[in-house]
């Protein structure tokens, strides 16, 4: 079980979730054919790729560099919509993470809501809008709540229940932002491509600290 | 899928390499996906920079040249370029006389620019920025935020190119640029779907007897299917909302672009241009400048985009303006 | 079928009328099916007259206009015209300078010719018949009357147009055209079928994992399908057959058309033109002119027609000397 | 039994040609589809129903001027391959009709011979090329074989059969004229649908004799 996390763990799990991605990349794709443009999957790997990519070509980097690293490499992929906003959360959990060598559960709670504050200054999304958000937010929360006691692993892991169980949710929304918002009624039943992604990412970063 | 490419993931490098190499008297490339003119303009005039994805060609590289735009910055396909990029041509683009900066109406795009402008601010790059939302397919009064941007964008670089040309100032030119913003709505209509070059799937099903009407250029639905129209309906159906959309009425001019999505002919557009020359007619409005043609593509799918604007004396000196780009010359 | 027209029946006559709207600066019908110059030539120049069936604009029609066309007789959808309308033609070019007279060999174009012509000479029209015969597709040194004209006709017309504009005699302009007839060569791909627009019909079949290199532009067939390959090895497969054809070797310059189909994307010419560079590169002949569009199209046929001319000196003066048509404005 | 024909016969002889033209126009398009480009029939549609109105528009005209009119309204309407040659046919047939008010067999065979010497002119396709003139020179030669004392009803119903035996020996032919030319073996086991609509014609001009 591990304690704490350092930038060793944040590269692995990086790692991990590229790994997720890729694996369901040709899903992400399809469903986002089905509320946007059917890009999604395609972009999420070039994302994923680049932020691994960066930070395994920062092997002595401390945890500020290799989250900032990884977060200008996502935003330089032309990644559409995910692009700016994966890279804007790296980034804001980069601030949060200065002068840091190791987080515990409540500096990796803190290092996440920076990041999503960043976000959200892109994205103005609330939950229920049927975006990334409805996947982050609830994983960010789980965080905080999380009892310090058990340790990163176990809170990593609830995060991303709470990421899975965001993403289902977003089935039953109408969605206010990206190319779905034009489509009304027609996207209930489909759940957004974006917050799928993101509990991908929680479940790719538990993954990859137990690793 | 049926297309004549390589590797998918390289698409957009090779397909911009190709084009530098089709129009190297006109164009060339910076750090890969930055299109530039070949011959810059004079430094003491304003410039015009635009970022989108690929895959839409001839836009929207297409229309660097003199008379149109100086920076073209490109992502990947149907996908926004990271905020990186888009600040690096911002830079090159840095001058005195200010930048006229002209971002689409789609998510990725705007997140891009916006992320860009706020570095540009910090370095004090003059520019002023302007948005380009003039679909009209959920509502002509539904707010901007929801209206895509569409092919109107190609005619307000021709627009505001000429003026920059002309020497006119930042302030000027911004105000023409929105005055002719303001001035169009676009509505686009689709028959038959596109393939996605890198993903291989189709972005978008529509039954054999159906088309739809208000669909976005990446497949984005609009107002649902309805069952397959004449050419003239449809013409008279689109203009209809069109000229509404930009209140125009007896004794106005207007100016008509139907943009061919991809696998529309030629044929077919000038079929509905002479429907909606017949429809403006009636209604006593003057067709004062029209173009059929690929603009702006989705691919190899079938439909159209029309768009109308209404014109002024102004408005159409500028468009008739000379330009000297890959895909527009104007003597 | 999924098109934009109304009642078949029209189709050629409607889309006249329509691209006679689009462009009435350049352009004025005559006779319903005859597109003559808004602007006509000085009667002491050369003109041009050219004939062949509608359903591939912008094709033919689209390049009447300064510095190229001074009429092109239309037919209908795919159809040569009927003699009766070529020698109205021929009778409205009439001129002691004389006419070029361009005909792509095709059954029908080439009966209606010879029928016009027959007549010319009993008037005592002055021309020079040219026929355009440069697809290799039955190989490079097939008899001339099974080659057909393809979209050569169209660089063909640019020259002899420059030539004609420049004041050149009908002897010159004849030797110029016929040189250049014999320098070029043309291989059509095809990937997927077109709809004729009166019959509603697909022209051909393709398996899904198919193409067919040397189909004619009504979808007659080529050398049979063969499995899809990469924009790469279809670039160097019809690049090198067609240097073959026009004995390009180290030194010599080419000029190379790139003319899409209809449903191929501008995206994937300019990543088949990337690849002819390289081939061409590696062989030591020069780019030294090309064009990547769609310039005479088959519906919404998914496929492109690559042109390859060798070129001198003065072929590419009068390739880069200034022209104004609807399809293709030069500087 | 109808013995000599003048130009009311012609132009009801026409009128039923282009009736069978007009029930078969879509077989002939997809015969077309399989050697050619797929418009025979309608082009064909547009050629007769040029003729036929042609002659209608005629009433008082004899056979030459009749003719004549239906060749030129071919000839002007746009008809591909098929225009020049089938209005050359009339043509010739008009100038061979020159001073005639009416024709019994040999005279009949005459004029026939007259339009086919002119069509020649053009097409200079031979028997066993796969075009119309395997139809179209069988059928002249069965006229003039046939025993005048028949009359022309008879003559024209063998002419009819000659042709059609001749475009359906059509299909054993590689193609030497034409779009269909370009197609090798391809075109074998299909019939040329040039020589199938001269079938038509001459079935139709039979039809309309009798009427
Ligand atoms: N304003 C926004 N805030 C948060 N997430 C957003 C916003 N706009 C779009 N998204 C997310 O982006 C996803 C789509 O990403 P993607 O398909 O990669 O980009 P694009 O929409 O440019 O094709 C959506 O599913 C949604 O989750
Ligand atoms: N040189 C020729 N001589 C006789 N008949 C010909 C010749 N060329 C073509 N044809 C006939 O024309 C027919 C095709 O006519 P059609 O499809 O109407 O014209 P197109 O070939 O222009 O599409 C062929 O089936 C053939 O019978
Ligand atoms: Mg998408
Ligand atoms: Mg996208
Ligand atoms: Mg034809
Ligand atoms: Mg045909």
């Amino acid at each position: 079980m591990t304690d704490n996390i350092s930038a060793p763990h944040f590269r692995r799990m990086l790692e991990a979730a590229r790994t997720r991605i890729r694996e369901q990349h040709e899903t992400l794709s399809r469903l986002d054919a089905a509320v946007g443009d059917g890009d999604h999957g395609t972009t999420m790997l070039r994302a994923m790729d680049a932020a691994a990519q960066a930070a395994s070509q920062h092997p002595d980097a401390g945890l500020q560099q290799l989250l900032s690293a990884a977060g200008w490499a996502v935003m330089a992929c032309d990644g559409g919509s995910t692009g700016p906003l994966l890279g804007s959360w790296f980034l804001g959990m980069s601030e949060a993470a200065a002068g840091r060598a190791e987080l515990d559960v409540p500096a990796l709670a803190a290092v996440f809501e920076s990041g999503v504050a960043k976000l959200q200054k892109q994205s103005r999304a609330q939950i229920g809008d049927k975006t990334m958000m409805d996947a982050l937010l609830p994983a960010v929360a789980a965080l905080k709540a999380a009892d310090p006691g058990q340790g990163v692993t176990a809170a990593l892991a609830q995060a991303a229940e709470a990421a899975a169980r965001g993403a289902a949710d977003t089935a039953n929304m109408r969605a206010k932002f990206g190319r779905a918002r034009h489509l009304g009624d027609r996207v209930l039943g489909h759940p957004d491509p974006g917050a799928v992604s993101v509990s991908l990412i929680f479940r790719g970063f538990g993954e990859g600290l137990v690793a | 899928m049926k297309k004549f490419i390589n590797d998918p993931q390289h698409l957009t490098r090779e397909l911009l390499e190709g084009f530098a190499i089709a129009h190297k008297d006109l164009v060339t490339l910076r750090s890969e996906k930055i299109v530039c003119r070949a011959r810059p303009k004079a430094d003491d005039k304003v410039a015009l920079v635009t970022l989108g994805g690929a895959g839409h060609e001839p836009a929207l590289s297409g229309f660097v040249g003199e008379g149109m735009l100086d920076y073209s910055v490109v992502g990947d396909i149907f996908a926004a370029p990271g905020p990186p990029k888009v600040i690096e041509a911002l830079r090159l683009a840095k001058r005195p006389a200010g930048i006229l900066f002209v971002v689409l109406n789609h998510a990725g795009d705007v997140l891009s620019a916006n992320l860009a402008v706020e570095m540009a601010n910090q370095e004090n790059i003059r520019h002023q920025m302007i948005l380009t939302h003039e679909d009209i397919a959920p509502g002509a009064n539904a707010p901007a935020e929801d209206r895509r941007g569409l092919v109107g964008c190609i005619p307000l670089y021709k627009i505001a190119g000429a003026a920059a040309e002309a020497g006119k100032s930042l302030d000027e030119i911004h105000a023409l640029a929105s005055r002719f913003n303001n001035n169009m709505a676009t509505l686009a209509v689709a028959m038959k779907t596109a393939t996605h070059p890198a993903t291989g799937q189709a972005i978008f099903d529509l039954a054999d007897d159906e088309m739809e009407i208000g669909m976005g250029q990446h497949g984005e639905a609009g107002t649902g299917p309805c069952k397959l129209l004449s050419a003239d309906r449809t013409a008279e159906l689109m203009l209809g909302r069109l000229l509404e959309a930009v209140k125009a009425s007896q004794g106005d001019r207007v100016l008509l672009i139907l943009n061919g999505s991809g696998a529309t002919t030629l044929m077919e557009l000038y079929i509905v241009l002479r429907a909606c020359q017949r429809f403006l007619e009636a209604k006593g409005i003057t067709l004062a400048a029209s173009h059929c043609g690929e603009w702006l593509t989705v691919q190899e799918m079938a439909g159209f985009q029309m768009c109308v604007a209404t014109m002024d004396d102004e408005l159409l000196r500028y468009w008739h303006a000379p330009c000297q780009t890959p895909a527009l010359t104007v003597k």
